[in-house]
């Protein structure tokens, strides 16, 4: 694993960008930008990321951006790939989307799906805070189940869609499931993603205070406990082979035993209304002990 | 063709920006915690470099933390992912203005 | 008081999580429980926790059908001291204008460009005290209230107190009446005099 | 019992759903419309409301979902902004060409590029040709009250067309302000249940929708909305006279006009800015100034008749947009202007563009567009249109 020291020193977005304090989403962004390097172009539709960028005439991003409507990330990346070939660059310059779980899962889905099929040349990173986070927590197809949203009070009635799963079974060269509290490892995911050619999906669970309702200093902790307890799981499937990664490799090989489920939710507001119906408790841990079988059975095999 | 400079009028043809500091303007302002940094304890890991969401954290010379507090919010995520505790708050209003 | 002005517009200046457009909603509401037709808005942009707002409370006796936004308000209010060097709150100032701040300070330790009436209230302190606290923050929207009524008359304390209850509705009890408690203080710990 | 609630314009929106409870509410979520579908998420969970909610993943899916609904022969209700009224613009044209009675508040907001989530009626305005009824709201209790006499519009067996009440982002949208509310069952005596009555799909007497139809059939079918139209025309007064039977009050139908009828100069405007309008009137009246404000509060069916006799009163106008077609003229203007011509009127229009993407118009800004109104109105000519506050 690479040493902080190694990391690069360039920053690729700008002090003072329009984040929340205490964001995850801009730690991810941070140290994958530093694996891209400055030979990227980035699409971005409504989402955190768009309001991140701040107020004209500045922007908070020192790459080229296209802001796109919320649906269109894998259609507007679709255009630029198609340009970039057209003009011979394809090659050296990298193409990233960056949406949020909104406009992956649910709008964009369509978009994304019809790119993959297409094996369009491009990274699709969705960086998932398991709501609309832009717009104030209203529930998407990632919000987990029982979770609290403006738009479900009393808790989510569903489990969240295992979309890195589904992205993975669209055949692409590569698809991943990592945490931006492994900063480290979200900078080698991108090294490796950037070699390769073809649709790549690469999903960040990327911690949100304002959202999630915990305080901004517990960020890192919160994003760690995610993985710790089971509930977010690292992996990747690179050709036909499906692999776990960091803490969840740990897991995984019974080196490491997960922490307890409330350790997770306990500490989050998010899950107040939750964590006083141990049945919907139950019920949420039925989603992460299905999503851990399957998950044991695409490594196995 | 040769590059259009930043603010020819030919540039104000639509929605334009640039990469520039302060894009959501001083968020330093934001703060109501502030980090202090205790150089003696610091062991030069970097933690708090690789976790900031605002890269407003740069090694000096010596290998320890300065933090920009033009832009830093105040999250306190250096506070808390530090293995050795060098970085304590302090509450805005008592801090010195600087 | 007898408002023989036909509008009061006041200017809440705040910091994002502080409750700034909720107080302006509830001290409308307490002018409307008197008879009065009310506005409350806040100033929309991308706001963030810490980052400076504000909001606005229109007062009128009939039917209010001006819809742009205060650019003269007859009172301000201060719900974090340190906003007062921020220029957004000096826009407007005006002689006889009411300038309600939450500061330990005395009213005549605050200079300004206009012969201002000015009320301070440690809100912050009454916050701490009370424990009326979200994420490290203290929330002063209601407690200023007390203070905002006391020194402009806009509405009565039993007025500021009902409407405290109607806003806070669905928070637990004991959290309502310690808002209700706190409002009533800052409303008797209130300093009032004129800038220097 | 009806009450007194202080709440924000999308809130009156969500406490008009509850009112009317439809069947099926399926929408999606997007700035300001945001608090309509968050307050109807709670009146939902908290059993207050027993309207089927469905969360759908976009707005394009929101209008499809309405239909699927609707085609049921069920009340359905969905809300919108910007954005998303855009990308809900083919189902938009389906769910007109389908005789849907689906009702939508729509927060005007501005189109990006550059993202900008102020008030703008360009969105709207867009969507004049999809076969919706419009409506301009100008305050909280018009946007209550509007939606309850759209249910009852729309649903009419004569009109069968969707509609949409517009409400200004902010200044509408997120200020609050005490209304009157009622409950259900006040209002059936306006608003009695919805039975479908031209199609709906049933097992038990199928039907199909929308297969193909040859140019030879095509066009008369495309007329018969056009005659839903001119039906809704002939209703709007009578729902509105009925409404204030119930409720006591209306809002203008066609154009809420102030102080017109002595008038030299008459100035238009829609939403918010119309009703603003009022106190330059106010001012100028009280400087001795024959002025008078309209505020265009239906905009399809295009209330032409109505602009004609309102000619008739005035020696010029003055119309504010807060829309600009590009490489034309505002929305409203052009139609207001369209109108007299076929009235066979001369009178002069000076067309206004101001307040696009959110820029504040007060009435100090309106007194001015008076001033130019009164000179155009001496030299009987107006100047080009003008693209007022615009900074060079």
């Amino acid at each position: 694993m690479v040493a902080i020291k190694d990391l690069p020193r360039e920053e690729y977005i700008e002090l003072g960008h329009a984040a929340c304090a205490g964001c995850g989403a801009t730690i991810a962004i941070r140290h994958a930008l530093k694996a891209l390097g400055d030979n990227t172009i980035l699409t971005v539709p409504a989402c955190c990321m768009s309001v991140i960028q701040g107020l004209y005439p500045k922007n908070g991003l020192c790459i080229p951006v296209l802001n796109t409507a919320f649906m269109t990330a894998g259609a507007a990346a679709s255009g630029i790939a198609a340009g970039l070939k057209y003009m011979g660059k394809d090659k050296e310059i990298n193409l990233m989307a960056w949406a949020g779980d909104g406009g992956t899962y649910d709008i964009g889905i369509q978009a994304l799906s019809g790119a993959a099929e297409r094996q369009t040349n491009f990274i699709y990173t969705c960086y998932n805070n398991e709501a609309y986070g832009n717009t104030g927590m209203q529930r998407s197809g990632a919000t987990p189940y029982g979770s609290f949203s403006t738009t479900t009070p009393t808790g989510k009635m569903q489990h969240r869609k295992p979309f890195a799963r589904i992205m993975a079974e669209h055949g692409i060269p590569y698809t991943a499931s990592i945490s931006a509290a492994y900063p480290r490892l979200v900078y080698e995911t991108y090294s490796k993603a950037k070699e390769l050619v073809g649709t790549r999906y690469i999903e960040i669970h990327t911690m949100c205070p304002t959202g999630w309702r915990y305080l901004t200093w517990d960020t890192v902790e919160m994003g760690k406990l995610a993985v710790d307890t089971g509930v977010w799981i690292m992996w990747e499937k690179e050709g036909e082979e499906w692999r776990f990664l960091g803490r969840s490799k740990q897991i995984a090989e019974g080196k490491v035993k997960r922490k307890p489920l409330m350790d997770y939710l306990k500490p989050q507001g998010r899950f107040r209304t939750l964590i006083k119906n141990p049945a919907r408790v139950e019920e949420f841990e039925r989603g992460i002990e299905r999503e851990w079988k399957i998950l044991k059975q695409r490594v196995e095999c | 063709m040769t590059p259009l400079k930043r603010d020819s009028p030919d540039r104000r043809v639509t929605c334009i920006t640039y990469p520039e500091p302060g894009a959501m303007g001083r968020t330093g302002d934001w703060r109501i915690f502030r980090p202090i940094v205790d150089n003696d304890k610091c062991t030069g890991c970097q933690t708090c470099w690789l976790f900031c969401p605002d890269a407003a954290i740069t090694m000096d010379k010596n290998n320890k933390p300065v933090i920009n507090l033009e832009y830093c919010k105040g999250c306190m995520i250096c506070e808390t992912t530090c293995p050795v505790k060098a970085i304590t708050r302090v509450r805005e209003t008592e801090a010195d203005i600087e | 008081m007898d408002l023989t002005l036909d509008l009061f517009e006041i200017r809440f200046h705040g910091r994002g999580g502080q409750g700034a457009v909720t107080g302006a909603k509830i001290l409308g509401d307490a002018t409307r429980l008197e008879g009065k037709h009310f506005q409350a808005f806040a100033h929309y942009g991308a706001e963030r926790r810490g980052a400076p707002v504000m909001a606005f409370t229109r007062v009128a006796d009939e039917v209010i059908r001006i819809h742009s936004y205060i650019y003269e308000p007859e009172a301000i209010v201060v719900l974090d001291e340190t906003l007062l060097e921020n220029p957004t709150v000096k826009a407007g100032l005006k002689d006889g204008i009411f300038l309600v701040v939450n500061t330990p300070r005395l009213p005549g330790e605050i200079k300004l460009p206009v012969k201002a009436k000015i009320s301070t209230v440690d809100a912050t302190k009454i916050a701490l005290d009370e424990g009326i606290l979200v994420a490290g923050i203290a929330v002063v929207n209601t407690i200023m209230l007390g203070a905002v009524v006391r020194a402009t008359n806009i509405a009565s304390i039993e007025s500021v107190k009902k409407a405290i209850r109607k806003g806070l509705e669905g928070l637990p009890d004991k959290v309502v009446e310690t808002n209700v408690e706190a409002a009533q203080r800052a409303y008797n710990e209130l300093n009032m005099g004129y800038s220097l | 019992m009806s009450k007194i609630i202080s709440v924000t314009g999308n809130h009156s929106a969500s406490w008009a759903a509850r009112t009317v409870i439809p069947a099926v509410i399926a929408a999606y979520p997007i700035t300001p419309q945001t608090t309509i579908v968050e307050k109807i998420a709670e009146f939902v969970e908290s059993g207050e409301l027993k309207s089927e909610y469905v969360r759908v993943e976009s707005e394009h899916s929101a209008m499809a979902a309405c239909i699927g609904a609707s085609a049921l022969g069920l009340r359905t209700f969905t809300a919108t902004s910007s954005h998303g009224l855009a990308l809900m613009h083919e189902m938009l044209h389906w769910a007109g060409r389908s005789r849907l009675p689906i009702v939508m508040p729509v927060v005007n907001r501005s189109l990006g590029p550059p993202w900008n989530i102020w008030s703008d009626h360009t969105d709207t305005m867009s969507q004049r040709d999809t076969g919706w009824i419009q409506f301009y709201a100008s305050n909280n209790q018009e946007v209550y009250d509007t939606v309850l006499m759209l249910f009852r519009l729309c649903e009419d067996p004569k009109v069968l067309l969707p509609g949409m009440v517009a409400l200004d982002a902010y200044i509408l949208s997120h200020t609050f302000t005490s209304i009157e509310v009622y409950e259900h069952d006040e209002i059936t005596d306006f608003l009695p249940s919805y039975e479908a009555g031209h199609w709906k799909l049933d097992p038990k007497d199928p039907m199909a929708t929308g297969n193909i139809a040859g140019p030879e059939y095509y066009y008369e079918l495309s007329y018969a909305i056009h005659e839903g139209f001119e039906a809704a025309r002939k209703l709007i007064p009578k729902v509105e006279a009925d409404f204030k039977k119930h409720f006591g009050r209306d809002h203008g139908q066609f154009i809420n006009e102030y102080h017109c009828d002595d008038a030299e100069v008459i100035l238009i405007a829609l939403g918010t800015m119309g009703e603003e309008a009022q106190l330059a009137v106010d001012e100028l009246r009280n400087e001795g100034v024959a002025a008078g404000s309209a505020r265009l509060r239906v905009f399809r069916p295009f209330p032409a008749e109505q602009i004609q006799a309102l000619a008739k009163k005035a020696k010029a106008f003055v119309v504010i947009d807060r829309s600009l077609s590009y490489g034309h003229l505002g929305g409203a203007v052009t139609e207001i202007r369209s109108a007299l011509y076929r009235g066979g009127q001369t009178i002069p229009v000076q067309g206004v563009i101001a307040g696009l993407g959110g820029r504040d118009v007060r009435h100090t800004d309106i007194k001015k567009m008076f001033k130019i109104g009164f000179d155009v109105a001496d030299k009987g000519e107006a100047k080009p249109d003008i693209f007022y506050g615009l900074k060079r």
